[in-house]
């Protein structure tokens, strides 16, 4: 039998004042093991811990219930008070009266009511506990990170200047990511390739970084601080040894009709190909399903032309198999597609485009060399119209019901460096708020309005329609004025919902990282924990958890490397210790539970067993406890009830059930 | 109108299915509509009204009469709230007032307008539709 | 001697429920078994054998002993309440009957089981001669004479009449109870008599009826526990509970804990020797192997219950085990096994 | 509670909740102050897919006029899987009790993300309504508890 | 049945077999017992015959433990456990030799039973040689006659064919018996009231004895211990003392074998109360079906278990009561 003490907190009159604490403490007394209980007003205090520790020594306590906020709060404080006064952590146990009893419920008595009778599930839980003692894993002193982006760069920057080796996983040819597409950075103005180049090359040279270019996660297995991961390294068929980025090959290249990624279709490319001049590495891929080698078996050009010899045919994608300690994901974002915008016939002219189509345009190395010129004709605009939130705060099922944070600032951008290059041409921005929150953020947009005189309209645009002369006749509101305006642009820029890239599903499946009904990736705690996931071990930096923009996701990045960090500087790891374990004497060794474990666990052993005398051999399930973590899918796939999970017992909660009903 | 408001705008919601709360006041809706000039309320503002309760303005509006239940600003209202369902329910209100679930006949010429289509009919197609 | 005619049965069934429970084979789900009669109900006096003998109706599949109940840290026992209510069994069997006989035994030695004391005390026993005995019969081994059964009162079935007989103090009361449903049988003797012997003449052409129990007792307990026939008769058995619980004379229980959340129910259920946890005790179970579970069921009804009551074997030849055993296993193939066994050595020699 | 008035008819739930979204989902509940009635009282458990059949049987057995199984959204388990397990295993166990004739309602499965405490709230609101227009729970119950 | 004898005989004596696992002739016309014969004397008591219904699959877990190679004699039905059994490690391939024995339904003398036939002195019809349309029962009353089919157990009429799933040889013919649709029963059920369904199983569930006889017949009921018999759910019961008792027992057994029954009928075949626990089984068998794809136990034994497997899409639990 126990000894339990039960401890009631007022958490000041956030508890006390729906439960009556007193009446808890008295009834848990009545509770078969119980010999001690008392309340205080805020347990979670020093104070309130001392007591429990005292009460511990004094009535030499074998369990404890902490009746008090949600465990997800303070079980871990609790869990080190008793640890710290010799109780063993897992024998605590939370009753959780405050977000599931004070605060819900408005009548004392029925609040009260279900407060004894949530202490009395606690104490009838930690009536069957038995000490648990954490094991231990090692640490692999390396961390990869997913997207070379800017997060994904800055991020393992941090990690290397702090003494550790860290891989750079990234899809594309180049590392970069969406910032190298941009051409101006709000709210100062810089170049975004001048301020990124510098981190390119810095990640590139450095000597604990590694680079994987043009390559992809296919499989990751293990846990924190044991991750184990295939990187297929896809061919490029360059040879990156040899290739000395002199770039022959691309001008030679015979097929220039794919359109260009890195422009967003707004031109073309060769099949062999760096996504843009300041790529790193510098060293192009050949672009198999447009090559004509490839496709067709003839042309061979550039082998002929590269002297260096670098172009290899006959590469083939490579798997690299690679351990890590710690992952970062930063796999960034994409704009959303429009198909279902139709009112904004983005699809019917190409002189509607998205935000980050203009960046490309206003880049002197976009495809119309940095000249601001309408995509159907050439012609240079006069009148040119901004639309703010295109698929962003939509609660239909067309765009996304957030707001993607970024588009204010790179409308007011974009407005700007129009208005300051081309002063005749006049630009109207249709929105329905303007959010400038961020330091010197309100004082560009004003600066938009005051000095170069863009006109902000508020109200939305309901239809663009494309004319028979090639203007474009935009219908919108005007709130303010209360009247509806129609009016002729030469091109119309859509301020498109930003989304998480795609590939984040597969890679967070993989991760056993959650997922939010967006596909931004959900952090352990939307203020306490903002870049780790709830998964041990993987950290999150950049738009892959939610919009911000470069500052935001550099300071994320930042984070993130310090969370990694944190953990690669542990020499061991103690693991959950609640985790399955089989009995081999009710084990049939069927591989039922094996076959419903997500971390493949579960192994299975001929092991001799001894059976009330009756001594065999027995093929039983083994749990590898350090894989384990503890979700009990097996427990109720076993039909014998063999597999059972330490601190969640078949018992344990059945002595729950058993005391809620009663 | 004998209700008071309060109940009359419940029964809007209730009619139309819409939770005008949810409107975020863009604008997309006044600046889709084709009707847009000839209305006195204009949809957003419909909107607004339906929030406030200000449910005698409304049936006294046009507006009522003027919407060609096209339904555009249903189509793409960002938020869901759907005016034109709306601006419907609150005609049908008007119309139960009337003691009978249909306008009298010899009422219709009066409110035909030769330029517009005969919108109850358009929107008694669409509500039966299906 | 009384008779009824049996379309006036359900008066006398309604009559003797006026003020007594009365437990009759009924017809549930296609299964005839002993229960209380209500209204409405029909008896199935035509089924030779219901698939639980009636020994519920003394000895309940499960029955409460006594409830703690908890308030607080106090604990306070309530006794279980020993039957008071007056019971009628009625359509038991001579077997059904020897079965009460080997209960008694046990149960009304020293200590005295008071629960079953009650239930023997408050219940009368109307027995059935069987009209047609099957060839899963073997009563007659025993010495029971199914044409004949001894209770409080005896019946017989005949063409559509109950021929009724109070044999007992316990008889005559019920007999006065019902005396206006039944008539005066005249000249009954002799047709009970011609139907006693068409019943004799069944059981002799029965396979079962002859069957020997030579060797089977007290003496030959060494020699019969070391056999190495019991290696080879036990393979079939699915352990499971079936003829333990089919049984009129099996007596074992097991006493448990049911925790109702306000205390504690202690109560008695039948156990079954078969099963692995049969006399579990701290230290694990005194017999591990099946085999020795076999063993022990047999050995007790051939030859361990009559070494301690003065030769009677707790097994009446009722021939339910025969009939419901999964695996087709029974007391008879056992009894034939070691006879065959013997006959064979005998050659031998 | 020793002396308790035979008032009118107070249901006993017992709501399962995944520690990682539905539980945490009740705790925003708890801290945006979203009310439903004191008759839900909730048990911890990793994952739903360690919700064992025998747990919910063992709820009605001592007397729970309805159980509720919430976990992670499929696709957002935390352990990845356990929620698909889960939802077959209850689809089967409620499918079986419907067909022995327990009134369908009695138990429910939903899924609640962290994130939605309005939806836990509105569900224990929607799954209490329902248990109380069933009445007590009298088909899967072992009438020795009622002592 | 002498080309089995005698081809049994042979792999006795050539020692590719240490014993063999088949039928006992019984004492009565009717009960043939599950046995095993290590030598050739043994062998003139070995039987096969309509009434040869029980399932051996379930042995070859004790056999497999056995030195040397049993020989066991399957029946198609009998194969579709063998097979799961073999997929949960529970059998060794290597220590069983299977002859598939030729089926044309196994009989019910619980059906004959039925009929008022008693005092059976002796049946013929029911030797698996000739496909008899009818059984001739002497009888101390006299003779009696009954139609096959009438006397065919339950699990014969929705027969899963007559193919073998597992073996190493075949002797005899099988037929497919099938003439009853397998979930009509299920269905009927389903569409019940409530109170029809629930009055429907307390009647027949009242009747539960608790003798564990459809559990330990069953084969895929191949626990070492029962989680009925071990204390860890506090659900150890010997008996039922409540009606509530019972119908977890029943569900709680008929879930655990979800995906894993084979549908063998073994439950309901031995049941002494007669209750049909096949129609837990079947109900599950047609679940699983219906919502996550046709699927057979014991057919392809590489296939996932439907509950230790899932889709994306599965249906919600909802659907339940969506369905009506």
């Amino acid at each position: 039998m126990q000894r339990i003490g039960v401890f009631v907190c007022h958490c000041g009159s956030n508890i006390a004042a729906t439960v009556d604490v007193k009446k808890v403490v008295e009834m848990a007394l009545l509770e078969p093991g119980v010999v001690h209980a008392e309340d205080y007003q805020y347990m979670c205090s020093e104070a309130g811990q001392a007591k429990i520790a005292a009460a511990i020594r004094e009535k030499h306590l074998t369990g404890i219930v902490v009746c008090s906020c949600s465990p997800r709060m303070h079980e871990t404080t609790f869990r080190k008070a008793a640890e710290r006064a010799g109780l063993n952590p897992y024998m605590v146990e939370i009753a959780n009266i405050r977000e599931h009893c004070s605060w819900i419920h408005k009548d004392m008595e029925e609040a009260t009511k279900k407060a004894v009778i949530l202490a009395r599930a606690a104490i009838a839980k930690v009536n069957l506990n038995t000490p648990l003692k954490p094991g231990e894993s090692r640490v692999t002193k390396r961390a990869l990170v997913i997207g070379g982006g800017i997060a994904g760069i800055q991020t393992a920057l941090d990690i290397a200047d702090a003494g550790y080796e860290v891989d750079i996983v990234e899809k594309t040819p180049s590392i970069g990511g969406r910032m190298s597409q941009l051409d101006k950075t709000f709210p100062t103005l810089d170049c975004s390739a001048c301020i990124l180049t510098p981190k390119m090359v810095e990640a590139a040279a450095h000597e604990k970084i590694k680079i994987y270019t043009y390559s992809e996660v296919e499989k990751v297995s293990g846990f924190v601080g044991d991750f184990t991961v295939d990187i297929r390294k896809k061919a490029r068929s360059v040879d990156m040894d040899k290739c000395t980025g002199c770039g022959v090959c691309q001008e030679k290249c015979p097929s220039r009709k794919t359109p260009s990624e890195f422009n967003r279709g707004l031109n073309t490319r060769s099949a062999i190909y760096t996504p843009f001049a300041q790529a790193i590495p510098n060293v192009p891929v050949i672009d198999r399903e447009h090559c004509i080698k490839f496709q067709t078996g003839k042309c061979g050009v550039c082998a002929k032309v590269c002297q260096a010899g670098a172009i290899d045919y006959g590469q083939k994608d490579e798997i690299v198999t690679e351990k890590y300690g710690a992952i970062v994901v930063a796999t960034g974002f994409d704009t959303i597609k429009l198909d279902n915008y139709d009112e904004y016939a983005y699809s019917q002219s190409k002189d509607v485009i998205t935000s980050l189509e203009l960046e490309r345009i206003m880049n002197a190395a976009g495809p119309t060399k940095g000249h601001l010129e309408r995509l159907s004709d050439g012609k240079a605009p006069k009148e040119m119209v901004f639309i703010q939130c295109v698929g962003s705060r939509c609660s239909d099922n067309r765009g996304k019901s957030y707001c993607s944070k970024i588009c204010c600032m790179y409308t007011a951008k974009h407005a700007m460096l129009i208005r300051d290059k081309y002063p005749d041409v006049n630009v109207t921005v249709f929105y329905i708020d303007v959010r400038t929150p961020g330091k010197n953020f309100d004082e560009f947009y004003r600066r938009a309005v005051e000095q170069y005189g863009v006109n902000y309209i508020k109200g939305q645009v309901g239809k663009v329609a494309p004319q028979p002369d090639g203007r474009l006749l935009v219908q919108a509101s005007d709130l303010l004025d209360n009247r509806q305006i129609k009016m002729e642009a030469d091109m119309v820029v859509l301020a498109t919902a930003i989304e998480p890239n795609p590939d984040v599903r597969k890679i967070a499946t993989m991760l056993t990282a959650s997922i939010d009904t967006n596909n931004f990736l959900t952090e352990a705690h939307a203020k306490l924990r903002p870049v780790e996931s709830p998964t041990a071990g993987i950290f999150l930096s950049g738009v892959c958890q939610g919009p911000k923009d470069i500052p935001e996701t550099v300071e994320q990045a930042g984070a993130a490397a310090v969370k990694a960090i944190g953990l690669l500087a542990k020499d061991k790891l103690l693991t959950n210790p609640c985790t399955a374990q089989s009995d081999i004497l009710l084990c049939n060794g069927c591989s039922t539970c094996a076959n419903v474990c997500p971390y493949g666990a579960i192994t299975y052993e001929d092991k001799e067993v001894n059976d009330h005398g009756i001594r065999e051999t027995r093929r039983v399930a083994v749990v590898n406890s350090a894989l384990c973590q503890g979700c009990g899918a097996c427990t109720v796939a076993c039909p014998s009830g063999a597999m059972d999970l330490q601190g969640f017992s078949n018992r344990q909660i059945i002595a729950e059930v058993d005391a809620i009903c009663r | 109108m004998n209700k008071p408001a309060k109940k009359q705008a419940e029964l809007i919601r209730e009619i139309s299915g819409v939770n005008p709360l949810k409107c975020m006041k863009c604008g997309k809706c006044s600046a889709t509509c084709p009707s847009y000039d000839e209305m006195d309320i204009k949809p957003h503002q419909f909107v607004s009204y339906v929030q406030n309760e200000n449910i005698e303005a409304l049936v006294q509006s046009k507006t009522l009469w003027k919407c060609l239940s096209c339904f555009a600003c249903v189509e793409r209202c960002p938020r869901d709230v759907r005016p034109g369902k709306l601006i419907d329910a609150a005609r049908q209100i008007v119309v139960r007032e009337r003691g009978a679930d249909y306008l009298s006949p010899d009422e219709i010429p009066e409110l035909l307008d030769p330029e517009l289509p005969q919108q109850l009919l358009v929107s008694a197609f669409r509500r039966y539709r299906r | 001697m009384y008779k009824i005619a049996r379309e006036k049965m359900p008066q006398l069934y309604r009559r003797i429920a006026e003020n007594k429970e009365l437990y009759l084979p009924l017809e549930i789900g296609g299964q005839a078994n002993f229960a209380v009669w209500e209204e409405g109900d029909t008896a199935a006096l035509d089924v030779l054998k219901t698939v639980k003998s009636p020994k519920d109706a003394f000895f309940p599949q499960s029955e409460n002993l006594y409830t703690c109940k908890r308030d607080g840290k106090k604990l306070s026992i309530e006794p279980q309440a020993l039957k008071e209510q007056e019971f009628v069994v009625f359509g038991m069997k001579a077997c059904d009957l020897q079965g009460v006989q080997v209960l008694d035994k046990v149960f009304l030695a020293d200590p005295v089981d008071s629960f079953y004391a009650a239930r023997r005390e408050h219940g009368t026993i109307v027995a059935l001669a069987c009209h047609e005995p099957e060839e899963t019969c073997f009563c007659k081994v025993f010495g029971i004479d199914c044409a004949d059964p001894a209770a409080d009162v005896a019946c017989w079935m005949i063409a559509d009449e109950l021929f009724w007989k109070p044999l007992t103090g316990k008889g005559e009361a019920l007999t006065a109870q019902v005396c206006d449903l039944l008539t005066e049988a005249e000249g009954a003797e002799e047709t009970v008599e011609a139907e006693k012997e068409n019943i004799r003449r069944i059981v002799e052409k029965l396979p079962y009826m002859h069957l020997s129990l030579d060797g089977w007792n007290a003496d030959a307990q060494k020699e019969k526990f070391d056999s190495p026939l019991w290696e080879e008769l036990y393979k079939p058995c699915l352990a499971c509970g079936t003829c333990t619980f089919v049984c009129p004379t099996c007596q074992c229980y097991d006493i448990k804990d049911y925790d109702t959340g306000h205390g504690v129910m202690r109560y008695r259920c039948w156990d079954s020797c078969m099963y692995s946890d049969f006399t579990m005790m701290a230290h694990g179970n005194n017999r591990t192997s099946q085999m020795q579970r076999f063993r022990q069921r047999f050995m007790h009804k051939l030859v361990y219950f009559p070494a301690n009551n003065n030769g009677c074997y707790s097994c009446v030849g009722c021939g339910r085990c025969v009939e419901k055993c999964p695996a087709s296993l029974n007391i008879v193939k056992v009894i034939k096994k070691f006879s065959e066994e013997k006959a064979a050595g005998g050659e031998q020699q | 509670m020793s002396i308790e008035k035979n008032e009118e008819f107070r249901p006993k739930i017992v709501a399962f909740c995944c520690n990682w979204c539905s539980y945490a989902g009740a705790d925003l509940a708890g801290s945006s102050r979203l009310t439903y009635p004191a008759d839900v009282k909730i048990i911890r458990v990793p994952c739903s897919c360690r919700v064992n059949p025998m747990f919910i049987l063992r709820a009605f057995e001592k007397g729970a006029d309805g159980v509720i199984m919430c976990g992670c959204h499929p696709g957002d388990c935390h352990y990845s899987t356990g929620n698909y397990y889960a939802r077959r295993r209850m689809t089967l166990l409620f499918s079986m009790l419907d067909f022995i004739g327990v009134e369908n309602g009695r138990t429910r499965v939903e899924w609640v993300s962290a994130a939605e405490g309005v939806k836990f709230s509105a569900t224990m609101n929607e799954f209490v309504e329902k248990i109380y227009s069933l009445g007590k729970n009298v088909r899967l119950e072992d009438l020795r508890c009622r002592s | 049945m002498q080309k089995l004898i005698d081809r049994i005989r042979e792999l006795l004596a050539d020692g590719t077999v240490a014993r063999v696992l088949g039928w006992r002739t019984g004492d009565l016309p009717y009960n043939p017992e599950p046995a095993y014969f290590e030598c050739e004397e043994e062998l003139q008591d070995f039987v096969y015959n309509g009434f040869c219904g029980a399932n051996l699959s379930k042995y070859m877990i004790e056999a497999s433990r056995l030195e040397g190679k049993t020989l066991v004699c399957l029946k198609p039905c009998d194969t579709y456990s063998f097979n799961q059994l073999l997929k949960e490690h529970r059998v060794d391939r290597e220590k069983a030799y299977i002859i598939g024995v030729g089926c044309k339904g196994k009989l019910d003398i619980e059906k004959i039973k039925k009929q008022g036939i008693k005092g059976i002195e002796s049946i013929s019809g029911a030797e698996i040689e000739e496909a008899a349309e009818s059984l001739t029962i002497q009888t101390i009353y006299g003779e009696k006659t009954c139609a096959y089919k009438d006397a065919m157990l339950e699990r014969c009429h929705v027969c899963k064919g007559k193919e073998h799933q597992i073996y190493d040889e075949l002797i005899g013919d099988s037929s497919d018996t099938t003439d009853a649709d397998r979930f009509a029963q299920v269905r009927r059920i389903e569409a019940m009231s409530p109170q029809e369904k629930f009055a429907f199983f307390q009647n027949e569930l009242s009747k539960c004895i608790r003798c564990n006889a459809c559990r330990n017949v069953c084969p895929a009921c191949s626990c070492r211990k029962c989680v009925f018999d071990s204390t860890k759910f506090d659900s150890s019961q010997k008996a039922n003392a409540d009606s509530f008792e019972e119908k977890m027992f029943h569900i709680i057994r008929a879930f655990h074998v979800a995906g894993r029954c084979t549908d063998c009928g073994e439950c309901s075949r031995v049941c002494p109360q007669g209750i049909p626990l096949h129609l837990f089984n079947r109900k599950f068998i047609k679940d699983i079906n219906e919502l996550y794809g046709e699927y057979q136990a014991g057919e392809d034994i590489t296939a996932d278990t439907p509950l230790t497997h899932f889709t994306f899409g599965d249906a919600e639990p909802s659907i339940v009561g969506e369905r009506g």
